[in-house]
């Protein structure tokens, strides 16, 4: 492994970066329902330590985890959501959402380096509206991947969506073709893009963006599909095999490249991009471009 | 004179005039008394009706004539628009599926592609059909196709009407979202024209997975939204998460052509006759095909390059933010 | 349906051509036994009346069905097969096959106008050592589409082939790879490649140049696939259910996109290539190749 | 020491001595007297037998070194070769094809696309590898990783070893025939260089089906066949239709790396150490690292386009025939 690469640097830096974010001193895991002790649950990447349930992570947690030395440049972070349907109860849902999570909207993206290469990276945050993608996400999805098009720059996002947001009703599913679109332009340029799925991931979201990555990395047991499982029970009126749905299910159907321990998360992405950036001068990009 | 088995509810007084009618018709056939004059003028009394109802129609009864188990679906319309249609089959990976047909047809004289959801009709089509829910394959025969029609510089004409891509484990295990996506990837950079006309039922992801056109109209009384108006209603606290309230939350997801429309996610209504196009099938086709070759008229002055810019452009623009 | 387009002419020109070829009077039908007479099995294009199996064509026979008045200019008719192995009883084999076939190998390719569209046809015998692919077959079949990606033509290939001829070892597999490509220069040349599966299709070509067509059309009832069901239950001591590997089973499991009778079979191929040929300025050919 | 718990027949005599040794030394050191010099001259006659049998084996005894069960796969190279090796997996289609293995593997600091066949050891993972034997997913996954390569000009280094791809029916319904075929085609026109290396079985298209390189290179002691020896043994007249005529097949066939070489179907023929790469991994594994690196030289120096001539042309002559 070329030394630039250094996981135990990168974990050190999440770890760090994660010190900051207060929690509560102790946590049960939803999973094994072990109560387990705030701090050591940080200094574990918020992985359970007894059963390695991933507890979801803030964007904040996220960039600090992927970004060298958590330096991050965000971009169009004050972008606002509006009702653009006039529906129902959606503008106090938006209050509540920004609230909640301290966000104007369930996703952030910017400017970073990791492994020292520049890159873009885009985190979505399940706490606000879970994540659904209404016109602000469909947005800022498009604008990294076409910065990342335009600088000639590899792609990370990091999803977590429950799908499109419905109170936009048409326009966030249009999100899914405009989004769809930019990948390909992102091809087109010769870029790099690589999807981690986190839990979880379903929908509108996976159905878009979220599957055309070159490189497709999942947290172990996040939910990933189309429909969810308990959907799908309801609707059709049947029961699943248990395991349905899950990164391991999806890895097993080959849908995805690979599932990572959160511990080994970034220095898989690093490893990624620095192996499929290092060996193309970016002139060679034009040819590419021209011939697509 | 207007016929239809089934009748939707809003459709109740159409339903009882025409009764009305036929039993004065044959009391004039079994007893020989005229009673024509009464007849014509409830004739009259019918037409206005119709015209009032069908200009005055709600989200939910738009919904409902979009399901209509009598609308026209795609093989109905090739029927009435293509001089002629070869179906072609497969994915050549897995199957074929029957929710997307797809082949080369003429109209006007001219090859083109066509890829279009397909419902059945009786039972049992139904169920070959899937109910119009596309699974992996169909989304991969229609790529592949695609890829064809742009070798060969065919426009790609494509057909929407799906309650919603399959959702069922199958589907789940041959990637329907990977395939879906995929799709509008390959859709987005296509150098020849599409054109999309939404004619029933626009499903959300199954529907927008052949859907990304340069054009996309809809028939007057189609609907196209993110989630089915039950879905909606039986999820969100606003409906009391009752799926029977499923007629405000069609109001509230604005799903009708003109809501549609309005909001600039299509180009053009293409009009039913009154009543729907279900009662008059051949007028509907025919100004389908007229919009379908008044847009490629526009679409045919631009480069390969051009038409893929202006595809992108097109859903490039769409959502609503504050910056 | 364009006025030009007439199967019911295109029959009769196979019904003259075919009519030209002697035969016994009575033959039986190697599915459902039935005696056929000579004349009115040649009338029904050599399909049994009774169960519609279609009895083997030779090529002229093909060529006869698909070449508008039967006018076809042979290319390459004396190409000879040589014994680079030395293979032990392939120079006898290859005599006996040539005494059989009247033909100098087990495929003829050429130009033909199909419904007054110039077009390379190339057709398999199956009568020659099985129509397997040696250097000669692969020679061929590579030429004429070639031929098609060089002159702007689409190209038809009418296959029947046991697969790869063993005689000829490793350089008959090869001619899989250099078929394959040439497919692929068709392509990239923006042309149309239509294929026709005729019983049987197997093993090396089904798995090369006859699985890559832009269209793939199959007679009824053909064996088609990569190993025949005989060699499947002998190699693995099973048992297959019933109608495996046939074009129905393809169709089925959507590797081809129809299945047409012998009756229509020219008049499906000449709509086609009309269809798929008048849209295309063929100034156009080039914009495909430089992107290609 | 040579040590190896399996013996091939042809080594019969190899076993004897290496016998005698050990039954020699045990003696010293149990009787403590000193036999180390017959120990010495015993082993020179080794040596020099093993130096002679290995020179002149047989096509069929190259066929057994080929399948021997210890001889390195594809993973025991990367782990030799590469500085680092992340596998990606699937197809994005329907599964993940473990008889295939793929992903991004550096090679004296170079990042490269690296796919191969994968045998297993012991019989539980020969089951997950399906004896190496590649199904439809294992080749659309090589091809998905094959464009990104080509997308980012990484070379494309194959390792080639199984005894045919998988028939059984349910390759056959998702289009075995097709996935070979398209991954050949995909290859001849890919626009990053290929480098092919047989290290055990080639077997027939499932062999070919990832072997479309400017260079292909074989070990000395594999071999590479259209069908194998003992199923044209018997199907052929020739070998009295005898499957355990297998022998005499092997060698009509020529199927050894020289036979190879001589016919011009492989560019250059990798030497095994003395006694077969299963004896020494390696220093096999760094002779084929050295050619991987020397050949990449080569091609390094032509453009995109030239490297697609340069595959194209090197099969495009393969054939023989009069005219
Ligand atoms: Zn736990
Ligand atoms: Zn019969």
């Amino acid at each position: 492994m070329p030394e630039a690469i250094n996981p135990k640097k990168s974990d050190e830096a999440n770890a760090r970066a994660m010190a900051e974010i207060p929690v509560g001193l102790w946590q049960k895991c939803p999973k094994c329902r072990t109560m387990l002790y705030g701090k050591e649950l940080e200094r574990n990447l918020r992985v359970c330590t007894h059963c390695q349930y991933h507890f979801p992570l803030s964007s904040a947690e996220r960039i600090a985890m992927f970004a060298d030395d958590n330096k991050f440049a965000e971009i169009d972070a004050d972008m606002q959501p509006c009702n653009p349907l006039d529906f129902p109860g959606y503008s106090d849902k938006l209050t509540r959402g920004q609230k909640k999570s301290g966000q104007n909207e369930a996703f952030r993206y910017g400017d970073m380096e990791i492994n020292k290469i520049p890159s873009v990276l885009g985190v979505a945050s399940f706490a606000f509206m879970g994540g659904s993608m209404g016109s602000v996400v469909g947005e800022k999805v498009t604008r990294a991947l076409e910065r990342g098009a335009e600088l000639k720059r590899p792609v990370v996002l990091v999803c977590a969506s429950g799908g499109a947001r419905m109170h936009e009703g048409i326009i966030s599913l249009m999100q899914m073709a405009k989004t769809a679109a930019a990948c390909e332009k992102l091809k087109a340029a010769g870029q790099v893009y690589i999807v981690v799925l986190t839990d979880p991931t379903t929908a509108g979201v996976f159905a878009s963006f979220a599957s055309l990555g070159d490189v497709l990395i999942a947290e172990p047991g996040a939910l990933i599909g189309f429909a969810g499982p308990r959907v799908i029970e309801q609707n059709l009126k049947i029961k699943l095999p248990p395991g349905t749905h899950t990164s391991e299910f999806q890895l097993a159907h080959g849908m995805i490249d690979l599932i990572a321990h959160r511990r080994d998360l970034r220095s898989t992405v690093a490893q990624l991009i620095t192996y499929l950036t290092d060996a193309r001068p970016e002139a060679e990009a034009v040819g590419i471009v021209d011939k697509e | 004179m207007i016929s239809t088995s089934r009748w939707l509810p809003f459709e109740k007084p159409l339903q009882e005039i025409e009764e009305q009618i036929t039993q004065l018709e044959e009391y004039t056939a079994t007893h020989g008394i005229d009673r024509s004059e009464k007849i014509g003028s409830m004739r009259k009394k019918h037409a206005k009706l119709c015209e009032q109802i069908f200009s005055n129609l709600s989200a939910w009864d738009n919904t409902l004539l979009a399901r209509h188990p009598n609308r026209p679906y795609t093989l109905d319309y090739l029927e009435m628009i293509c001089d002629d249609f070869i179906e072609l089959h497969g994915d050549r990976r897995f199957g074929d599926d029957a929710a997307i047909v797809a082949g080369i047809g003429r109209i006007d004289g001219r090859s083109m592609m066509i890829i279009g959801h397909q419902k059945g009709r009786d039972v049992k089509e139904r169920q070959f059909r899937n109910f119009g829910s596309a699974r992996p394959e169909g989304y991969r025969k229609a790529m592949r196709l695609m890829e064809l029609a742009e070798r060969r510089n065919l426009p790609i004409i494509c057909f929407i009407d799906t309650p919603a891509a399959e959702a069922r484990l199958e589907a789940e295990e041959r990637g329907i979202s990977e395939a879906i996506a995929a799709c509008m990837a390959l859709m987005s950079r296509m150098r020849v024209p599409i054109i999309v006309t939404v004619i029933g039922e626009g499903g959300s992801g199954g529907a927008l997975g052949i859907a990304v056109g340069n054009y996309v109209t809809m028939l007057e009384h189609s609907v196209y939204s993110v989630i089915p108006p039950e879905g909606c209603a039986a999820i969100l606290d606003t409906f009391g998460r009752d799926g029977s309230r499923g007629s405000e939350a069609a109001a509230a997801l604005k799903i009708t052509a003109q809501d549609n429309l309005a909001m600039g996610i299509i180009d053009e209504v293409i009009p039913e006759p009154v009543g729907g196009a279900h009662r008059k099938p051949n007028e509907t086709a025919v100004l389908i095909k007229a919009s379908i070759l008044r847009n490629l008229k526009k679409l045919q002055k631009m480069s390969p390059e051009e038409l893929a810019e202006h595809r992108y452009a097109r859903f490039r623009r769409i959502g609503q933010f504050q910056e």
